[in-house]
């Protein structure tokens, strides 16, 4: 019995067992470095990001492997999706520390519990196997819940971590009542399985279908889709603004991937019926998104009601892949590859707004009301045009990456024939347009109030200033990611 | 009806009032103790369906551990119960719609023939098998990389739970594990050479 | 002989740049000295171009193109024939004067630099009127002298009144152009063409044609049109109402613009387009009613007028309906013929009315006045001539060319002649009349400008038309001085003014023998075309038999006798019985109020139009773009989309079963939805 | 491949932008002495472009082709025929006049004001030389944020509210023809380039409603009525040389897309709402004009006017002859130079009086000869005087409007009394009369940088109005052959 | 319904307890502790669920995964109750109706 079994190949999983090992070393670090000499921390925890950049880009060979008994998929998009998360992860890490060291909350933990996250989001990209994903989930879930409550004496912020534990939980048991009726319909947990067992006309689509609903119910909570979306507000903002930029980036690639993984992977026969669904999701988040924003005067709950109309427009792409029933080679790809940009330019874009936060934040004062930003251009011209860039492309005004990404899901969506909710889109993303440029405006338009210089670490300055660079270089060549994302889906799908 | 029929239902039943009672009980204490009777419940009906590792496993983790922890919790804060009352009933009409009305839409859904598994009368396993034993093997061979994963995120939980609680108050006694660690051998153990011979003192001094 | 044309109208251009824009650095006289150099050349080569026309050279051709779009080539270019040349000398000839006239006239004034600039671009505008040989340059130098003669009623541009009569004038005229324009745009529409030649040639054609989308007979569209626009230029009713507020200008233009040139460029293109009106009974009826119309009513207001200006301004008016009608009656040569004597007649009366008014210190109020005659001799003598003239008794100028029109009017069957024949005969009483009045009541009888201030100063219109002619730097002084003028001691004017008053005197009194040759003698020749059927022209050449015998033959006239009767009323009112006026005055207080109201069109134009504009303007403003486009479309819509969002904040009550409950509607609407469909 | 002149318009002036960023606006005289010499380089570099250029030849000239988003198709395409070409050129020498006119006024963030012109020159440049979709597109919408910041950082008091608004209107206008854009990439099986679609076969509904999302778009821009209402509050509010801007070359834009896109891609829609589209464009010209009777606002009062100048260039347009197109273009030239000089002359009363209501002002010409006499050329030139560069357009476009429907001529012409009435009407109030009060009387007269300024405009207007030929004939070709085009039914 | 148990018998009990664990969540409005039983129940409704389907389709994956998800919960619940505890002492109360610091 035992014989047969075979011992995994672990090399398509080295980032991972990397990054873990990594992660107890740093455990023990702590233990013996001390309070003393914190900055050993990020430095260990980035050092290790880069090395686990390093174990997927020379692992990477575009070829779709399974390992640990088809539950590890190792594949281009899987690969991709790791080397951004790793870069949003170092820029988190960066933008994080002097915010953190300001407010005493830079412990061991912060780093521990972010690459524990990492390491979860990981296992989610790679999952092919509805248990590895709820593991992954899990695992990224657990460590955010704790991220959100790390400033433990702030009633704000254990309120908002208490609403995500609730909520998140809430959805998880959705997600696996979900998974246990696909179960149930297919006798099986295996993501390609399930796939080869519907197509197969093997499992009972109403079963499929009721399942499906749940599963949709859990994606479309850690997309913070209209109605799933509640606790996005209340977490971004009540978080510490360190972790909102991290629970605000990079969560959101592992999403994507669960989308990809869970709904075309495994669901891709039922596409005419989950593309209704995210249909759904998709309009009313866009609309709700764009129309909560209007009245924020919190930039973070701003930024997170337009997190939620944004990720309205990435599931306008999912849903734009079949038409008919019937799977363009053309369109299907380009919906999924537009919604994997999409996922990208909004990392990018977000990372660089909460950066922004960081960036202005010092001990004792929170940066996160839109009227901090008055007058900006005043006080650091420099910053204030990185900021209005990261606005302008989140409204998706070209040259930036925003408009790009943007276009490319309507495109994709009026290639589907969705052409009134194309319409629609646009029209909500003028509403939307309204409160970047609210932003851009108490930058470049009011005053200064607060004349404090801004004290940054170097190394965020330029990793800042790198980043609205990137916005607007890849908004005038964005055909390199493009391309990428493409590549990526024709050599995974 | 036969007797595992019977069985079913007297622990169907006696599990969905102890959920009832478990989120309409006035005291969190007694949810919590409806609860583990649910749990109890539910256990049983898992040994009607063989799984006996789970079953047991469920009494143990769940009622042995994480309720308790509950109960500890719920005893540790000092929670005014009475408050916790107020405007129940006036929700509680919504709520039994919502319930119902969802549990007769799965229903409907789940009571069709839409399985085909009832022809199936369910495996009965020989009287040798252990569900114990399959399970640990294939959780040591094919579910090794979940398993791993499932001690990561005990790990997170454990590092949770202690970042998220553990408090330095001044006056506790408590060791630094870090210094525990870098303490080197010189730092405790002074050794001080002593001469084999010493010189003999002046006599009487020594008494 | 192109260089030639070109000299003529840039030689005066070349003045008004170089005094215009050099002003300050060449002084006053560099600036009049180069400008009546200017004008001078431009004098002598329309001699020599007038010379060679009259040899039977005339010249139709294109300096450059101007541009060219939808096939339609519009060039700048002349077109020089008999109409021309008799126009060339009239312009530059009149301008000289006056250009000599204003070194004495505007000699204390500021502007001075200026207003040579002014003059001498005017006359450039003038010369590119009259040469042009198409539609496109007719109407630059069309809108060109509008624009020049805006500048100059505004000269005084401290004056209130002053720049209300110019702005007035300018948009009185641009409604005339409303109609110009559209007439030109017919005539490209339809012809294809905008130079005159082709568009004559093609004129039977267009006479066949209906306008596309209203139905119109094309050709009676077209004169109509441009007739339009020579109501606006020629002040002719009901555009007239520019034409008196104009005097607010200095006197050398009310002289050269409002009187001799400018105002009579509608009777010039008229002509110019007579083979377009030929083909048009409807239009020539419009014409000479209104022409008639304008004849009569007009010069009626002359009567009760007591501005000295006012009074020559209204007879302007009156006689630029003269010509009017004669050009619905087809005798456009007689029509020009009026208008060169015109010119120099009334130039003279203007000339001779600022020659006054400098004598007076600047008053202009004829009340007065009175016994100037030994005062200032000549200038008496020259206006008296002109005034004769103005009435047409022989052997003015005026009688020649004023009879004919009577005449030709009485030949002309088309509708409409009948009752122009009747008001130009009561016009030509009339004319006489207040022309007589005016002498009377300056010249002769009782000298008033050593007495107080009448009642008269107390109205305010009058007054601030009748304010302070020249000298406009010294505004506000001449403000305090108004209403009491110390006893002025009149004296004759200085020979700047007084020897151009003579050289304009003597045309005015021979121009008229040149009616042989101008009427009959074929001096038009193809420049002018006549219907067949219009035949009154050919009927009154048969009738022609010198200067001489019409001179004669007019005392025995009707018209004659009219004139004379007119002058007579005025010798006994004003000589015999001066208290008279006051008295009928009184009698007939209704019909006297309408003349000094000038029928209330001033009234009506500034309630209905101007308020009427302002009123819609502010009501569409208001209502329009505010309140409804962006009161309710934008501000709505931005206002409904941020209560809207305060609708959704609602929704995040911050309570997690809220929450919760939000997420499990979320699942069970999505369940029944496709628990339906399954 | 020859000099890519094209690519120099555009980007001469970006690149130049960054660099008057970099310098700072601590470095004043550095940074817009830099500003003028990168103007003057990007005029240098649309010179050639005229010189050059072939009028005798269909089709596009000095044609750049690269691949720009090969994943859609999408191409660095540009190219100028005679339609575009003298806008760069216009908008080239417009920015010149922009930097001198802010030289000594802007006095707070002068390298970011400078900066924002350049970057702006650069983007509309684009504009006019794109032949493709999306490039198009991208440089119509980058060309907002400039204008944004203009308007907002050196606007007047109620300047948030007009930022806001130009932006969001004109934003509302261009999302739906990028919706557009992506049905005919769609419809013409994968390709941006405008020459493709010309040629692409649509049907009557596709085709109306393309119209009307490229409508939306550009009659914003333009604006039409009833979309206009943000360009008299962007106006009174930007700074003078934003305004200058505005109305010199933004809403040729707009204008410009009906040449580019709306008819030449349906064609048969472009006749059917014809009607429409004059009925506007005469709404545009006659209640505007009304309405610019009454301001009480000297800038607002010419923004008025410029939204009926506009009309006319849209009814040019949808008459559908060589009139009335070549008139269109030639009055959108002409605009350009007259709004500028317009917005200018009120800028240079700002700037020593620091009003722009009408009622502040009286017998200006008393203090300012030098500048009276500018800005009533200029006020003569709006209202159309002949010689004038205002006079040609309005007369070809009435010349064409009559001879394809007498009323419809009928009605445009009114603007040659609504057009005189309210623009001397204002210069009545403004520059004659007695000095009307002491703030007036201190007035100074213009400097020699203003008079430069002024000059330079006032020999465009003269010179264009004297002798317009040259302008139209560079056109000929094009607008003949788009009329050729447009004549041919899709269906 | 009361013939031999069958697979549709687990189910429709895990509904129950699933809709009752749900309904539990957002009727409770006084105390936190008790929506996180309201999840235990819902996890225990899926582990009935996947036992049921585990059982009935004859393979052990159903039953691993609960295995594991009983570890998770286990997890889960240190996390929420030591979240619990760290907002008790900053609320003083772990009233649900007190959490609404955070809205709009």
């Amino acid at each position: 019995m035992l014989n047969q079994f075979v011992t995994p190949d672990l090399q398509p999983a080295a980032p991972e067992i990397f990054l873990l090992i990594m992660s107890c070393v740093i455990l023990f670090a702590d233990l013996v470095v001390g309070q003393v000499q914190r900055w050993m921390m990020s430095a260990l925890t980035i050092i290790t990001l880069v090395g686990a950049a390093v174990l997927t880009y020379v692992t990477m060979d575009g070829q779709v492997v399974l390992t640990f008994s088809n539950m590890f998929v190792d594949d281009l998009l899987s690969d991709f999706l790791k080397l951004v998360l790793y870069v949003a992860v170092i820029a988190v890490v960066i933008y994080s520390r002097s915010y953190l060291v300001a407010r005493n909350l830079e412990k061991a933990e912060f780093y521990l519990l972010v690459l524990f996250s990492t390491l979860g989001m990981m296992v989610m990209i790679s999952a092919a196997h509805f248990l590895t994903l709820y593991l992954g989930l899990e695992l990224l879930s657990l460590s955010l819940y704790a991220l959100v409550a790390i400033d433990r004496d702030s009633a704000r912020s254990t309120e908002a971590a208490m609403k995500y534990f609730v909520l998140g939980a809430l959805a998880s048991g959705l997600l696996l009542y979900g998974m246990s009726m696909v179960y149930g319909a297919t006798g099986t947990l295996e993501i390609g399985a399930v796939a080869q067992a519907i197509y197969h006309g093997d499992a009972n689509k109403t079963i499929l279908v009721f399942g499906l609903v749940f599963l949709v119910a859990g994606i479309a909570f850690k997309l913070g889709a209209v109605p799933f979306h509640m606790w996005v507000p209340d977490v971004y903002h009540g978080a510490p603004t360190a972790i909102t930029l991290f629970i605000a980036s990079a969560p959101k690639l592992a999403a994507f991937a669960m989308t990809l993984r869970l709904l075309v992977y495994g669901l891709f026969e039922l596409a005419d019926q989950w593309q209704l669904m995210l249909m759904m999701l998709a309009v009313l988040s866009i609309a709700l998104g764009n129309l909560a924003a209007i009245a924020q005067t919190n930039l973070k709950r701003m930024l997170a009601y337009s997190g939620i109309s944004h990720m309205g427009f990435m599931l306008l792409a999912m849903m734009s892949g079949v038409v008919g029933g019937q799977a363009d080679p053309f369109g299907t790809l380009n919906a999924y590859s537009s919604a994997l940009y999409y996922s990208v330019a909004y990392v990018l874009m977000s990372l660089g707004s909460f950066g922004m936060i960081l960036l202005l934040s010092r001990a004792g004062h929170e940066a996160e009301m839109i009227e901090d930003f008055k007058g900006l251009n005043k006080r650091n011209p420099w910053f204030a045009a990185v900021m209005m860039v990261l606005m302008f492309s989140m409204a998706g005004i070209p040259f930036f990456i925003g408009f790009f990404a943007k276009f490319s899901v309507l495109l994709a969506a009026v290639k589907a024939g969705y052409v009134g909710i194309a319409v629609f889109a646009v029209m909500m993303s003028l509403v939307g347009a309204f409160y970047y440029l609210r932003v851009v405006k108490i930058m470049y338009f009011d005053a200064p109030v607060d004349t404090a210089p801004i004290e940054a670490p170097l190394d965020m300055r330029v990793l800042l200033s790198l980043n609205g660079l990137a916005v607007a270089v890849f908004g005038l060549f964005p055909d390199s990611i493009m391309m990428l994302c493409t590549t990526t889906l024709v050599r995974s799908l | 009806m036969e007797f595992k029929t019977i069985i079913f239902y007297v622990l169907s039943a006696v599990a969905v009032l102890a959920a009832l009672r478990v989120i309409t009980a006035r005291n969190p204490v007694h949810a919590a103790l409806f609860l583990v009777l649910c749990f109890f419940n539910i256990s049983g009906i898992w040994l009607l369906l063989q799984a006996e590792f789970l079953a047991m496993a469920l009494i143990m983790v769940y009622v042995g551990a994480v309720m308790v922890l509950f109960l500890f919790v719920v005893m540790m804060l000092d929670i005014n119960v009475e408050r916790l009352r107020q405007k129940f009933w006036s929700y509680l009409p919504l709520g039994a719609m919502v319930g119902l009305l969802m549990v007769a839409e799965m229903g409907m859904v789940l009571s069709g023939k839409y399985f085909g598994l009832d022809a199936m009368p369910g495996q009965t396993m020989p009287a040798d098998y252990s569900n114990t034993k399959e399970l640990g093997r294939l959780l040591f061979t094919d579910y090794v990389y979940p398993f791993e994963l499932a001690s990561v995120i005990l790990l997170v939980g454990i590092i949770a739970a202690v970042m998220l609680t553990l408090r330095h108050r001044k006056d506790s006694k408590h060791l630094n594990p870090g210094k525990q660690i870098a303490v080197k051998a010189k730092d405790r153990l002074r050794i001080v050479s002593m001469p084999v011979e010493k010189d003999q003192p002046a006599a009487g001094q020594g008494e | 002989m192109k260089s030639l044309y070109l000299i003529i109208p840039l030689a005066p251009l070349f003045g008004a740049i170089v005094a215009g824009l050099f002003g300050k650095a060449i002084g006053r006289a560099g600036a009049h000295w180069v400008t009546i150099l200017g004008v001078t050349v431009s004098l002598v080569c329309s001699v020599l171009v007038f010379q060679d026309v009259m040899a039977g050279n005339t010249f139709n051709g294109a300096v450059y193109t101007w541009l060219e779009s939808g096939g339609l080539k519009m060039e700048i270019g002349f077109l020089i024939d008999q109409l021309t040349a008799v126009m060339l000398i009239v312009v530059t000839f009149v301008s000289l004067m006056v250009h000599i006239y204003t070194i004495g006239y505007m000699a204390e004034d500021p502007g001075y630099q200026r207003f040579f600039a002014y003059i001498s671009l005017f006359t450039f505008s003038m010369l590119m009127l009259v040469m042009s040989n198409n539609f496109v340059q007719l109407f630059f130098g069309w809108e060109a002298v509008g624009l020049v003669s805006y500048l100059l009623i505004g000269f005084w541009y401290t004056r209130p009144t002053a720049i209300y009569a110019n702005l007035k004038a300018f948009l009185v005229n641009r409604v005339g152009d409303f109609g110009f324009l559209l007439g030109i745009g017919l005539v490209a529409a339809y012809a294809g063409s905008l130079d005159y030649a082709t568009v004559f040639g093609k004129s039977k054609e267009l006479a066949a044609m209906t306008e596309a989308v209203t139905g119109w007979p094309l050709i009676t569209a077209i004169c109509i049109g441009l007739f339009i626009g020579a109501m606006g230029k020629s002040a002719q009713f009901p555009l007239h109402v520019w034409l008196p507020d104009s005097m607010e200008g200095p006197t050398p233009i009310s002289a050269l613009i409002h009187a001799a040139t400018m105002v009579t460029a509608g009777i010039f293109m008229v002509s110019r387009m007579s083979p377009l009106f030929e083909l048009s009974e409807a239009a020539l009826s419009f014409v000479i009613v209104i022409g008639a119309i304008t004849a009569l009513f007009m010069a009626l207001i002359a009567i009760v007028q007591t501005d000295i200006k006012r009074v020559v301004a209204y007879s302007t008016l009156s006689q630029l309906g003269y010509m009017t009608v004669a050009l619905g009656a087809s005798a456009y040569s007689v029509a020009i013929f009026h208008l060169m004597t015109h010119a120099f007649f009334k130039a003279v009366l203007f000339l001779g009315a600022g020659s006054v008014i400098i004598a007076m210190h600047h008053e202009q109020d004829m009340r007065r006045m009175g016994g100037l005659r030994k005062y200032m001799p000549i200038t008496y003598l020259t206006v008296l001539i002109g005034a004769i003239a103005n009435a047409g008794l022989p052997p003015f100028a005026g009688f020649f060319s004023k009879d004919s029109i009577i005449e030709a009017v009485a030949l002309s069957h088309i509708p409409g002649a009948g009752f122009a024949y009747l008001a130009i005969l009561a016009g030509v009483f009339v004319g006489g009349f207040y022309s007589f009045r005016l002498v009377f009541f300056a010249f002769h009888g009782e000298e008033r400008f050593r007495q107080p201030a009448p009642e008269a100063h107390g109205h305010a219109a009058h007054d601030d038309h009748a304010a302070h002619d020249a000298h406009a730097h010294d505004d506000h002084a001449a403000h305090d001085d108004h209403g009491h003028h110390g006893p002025v001691e009149p004296h004759e004017s200085p020979k700047v003014v007084t020897v151009p008053l003579i050289l304009l005197a003597i045309p005015a009194v021979c121009a008229g023998w040149l009616i042989g040759p101008m009427l009959y003698g074929g001096w038009f020749g193809d420049a002018i075309f006549i219907a067949p059927e219009h035949h009154g022209m050919a009927h009154m050449k048969e009738e022609f038999h010198g200067v001489v015998a019409m001179v004669l033959h007019g005392l025995t006239s009707i018209p004659f006798w009219l004139a004379v009767s007119g002058a007579a009323t005025a010798y006994f009112l004003y000589i015999v019985r001066p208290e008279l006026p006051a008295v009928i005055k009184q009698k007939l207080a209704f019909p006297a109020m309408i003349l000094e109201k000038k029928y209330g069109f001033d009234e009506f134009n500034e309630w209905f139009f101007a308020g009427g504009a302002r009123g819609l303007g502010r009501g569409l403003w208001k209502g329009g773009d505010q309140t409804i486009i962006d009161g309710v479309m934008v501000n709505g819509s931005a206002k409904a989309v941020g209560w809207f969002a305060g609708v959704v904040r609602l929704f995040q009550s911050g309570h997690i079963y809220q929450y919760a409950f939000s997420m499990i509607i979320g699942v069970f609407v999505l369940l029944t939805l496709w628990f339906n469909r399954a | 491949m020859s000099t890519p002149l094209l690519s120099l318009a555009i980007w001469v002036p970006i690149i130049g932008a960054l660099a008057v960023f970099a310098v700072g606006s601590e470095r004043r005289a550095a940074a817009r002495w830099l500003a003028l010499n990168v103007a003057l380089a990007g005029l240098a570099v649309t010179l050639p472009l005229l010189t050059n250029f072939d009028s005798a030849f269909v089709g596009f000239q000095f044609v750049e082709q690269l691949p720009w988003i090969p994943r859609f198709n999408i191409q660095y395409l540009l190219g100028v025929d005679g339609i575009s070409v003298l806008f760069l050129v216009l908008n080239s020498f417009i920015t010149v006049i922009v930097v001198l006119a802010g030289w000594e006024v802007i006095e707070e963030k002068t390298a970011q004001y400078m900066g924002a012109f350049l970057m702006m020159s650069g983007l509309m440049n684009g504009i006019f030389a794109s032949l493709d979709g999306v490039l198009f597109y991208v440089f119509f919408e980058a060309s907002l944020i400039p204008m944004y910041i203009i308007i907002g950082v050196w606007g007047g008091p109620n300047r948030v509210y007009a930022a806001f608004k130009f932006f969001l209107y004109t934003l509302l206008g261009s999302l739906l023809m990028l919706v557009s854009l992506i049905y005919l990439f769609l419809e013409s099986g994968g390709s941006f380039n405008l020459i493709d679609w010309y040629m692409l076969k649509l049907g009557m509904k596709p085709q109306i409603l393309l119209f009307l999302a490229f409508l939306v778009a550009f009659a914003v821009k333009v604006p039409m009525w009833p979309v206009h209402t943000w360009l008299p509050d962007a106006h009174v509010e930007a700074p003078t040389g934003g305004s200058v801007v505005l109305a010199a070359i933004m809403l040729k834009l707009g204008a410009y897309g009906f040449l580019r896109f709306s008819m030449p891609i349906a064609p048969d829609a472009s006749h059917t709402l014809a009607p429409l589209m004059i009925g506007l464009s005469l709404i545009a010209v006659i209640y505007i004009g009304f309405v610019a009777l009454v301001q009480a606002d000297m800038k607002k009062l010419i923004a008025y006017s410029s939204i009926s100048h506009m009309g006319f260039v849209t009814l040019g347009f949808f008459i559908f002859n060589q009139l009335g197109v070549e008139g269109a273009l030639v009055q959108m030239i002409s605009h350009g130079f007259i709004s500028a000089a317009m917005f200018l002359c009120v800028g240079v009363m700002y700037d020593r009086m620091h009003s722009r209501m009408i009622a502040d002002y009286g017998g200006v010409v008393n203090t300012m000869p030098k500048f009276a006499a500018f800005f009533l050329l200029f006020s003569m030139a709006n209202s159309g005087l002949p010689a004038t560069s205002g006079f040609v357009g309005e007369f070809m476009v009435v010349l064409g409007a009559i001879k394809a429907n007498f009323w419809v001529g009928f009605a445009a012409a009114t603007t040659l009394i609504l057009g005189a009435a309210y623009t001397l009407w204002m210069y009545k109030r403004v520059a004659f009369g007695a000095v009307a009060n002491h703030h007036v009387k201190e007035l100074t007269d213009i400097n020699n940088r203003e008079f430069l300024i002024l000059a330079l405009l006032a020999l465009c207007v003269l010179g264009m109005g004297i002798y317009p030929f040259p302008f139209t004939d560079v056109m000929h070709a094009s607008v003949d052959n788009l009329l050729k085009h447009v004549a041919v039914s899709k269906l | 319904m009361f013939g031999p148990v069958s697979l549709t018998h687990y189910l429709i009990l895990a509904a129950i307890l699933f809709a009752i664990g749900i309904v539990g969540i957002f009727l409770n409005r006084k105390n936190l502790i008790v929506l996180l039983m309201a999840i235990e129940l819902v996890l225990l409704a899926v582990n009935l669920n996947f036992v049921a389907f585990s059982h009935y389709l004859n393979d052990l994956s159903g039953q691993l995964f609960v295995f594991f998800i009983l570890t998770v919960a286990a997890a889960e619940s240190g996390i929420g109750l030591a979240i619990l505890v760290v907002l008790f002492r900053n609320l003083s109360s772990i009233d649900v109706d007190d959490l609404d610091s955070l809205k709009g």
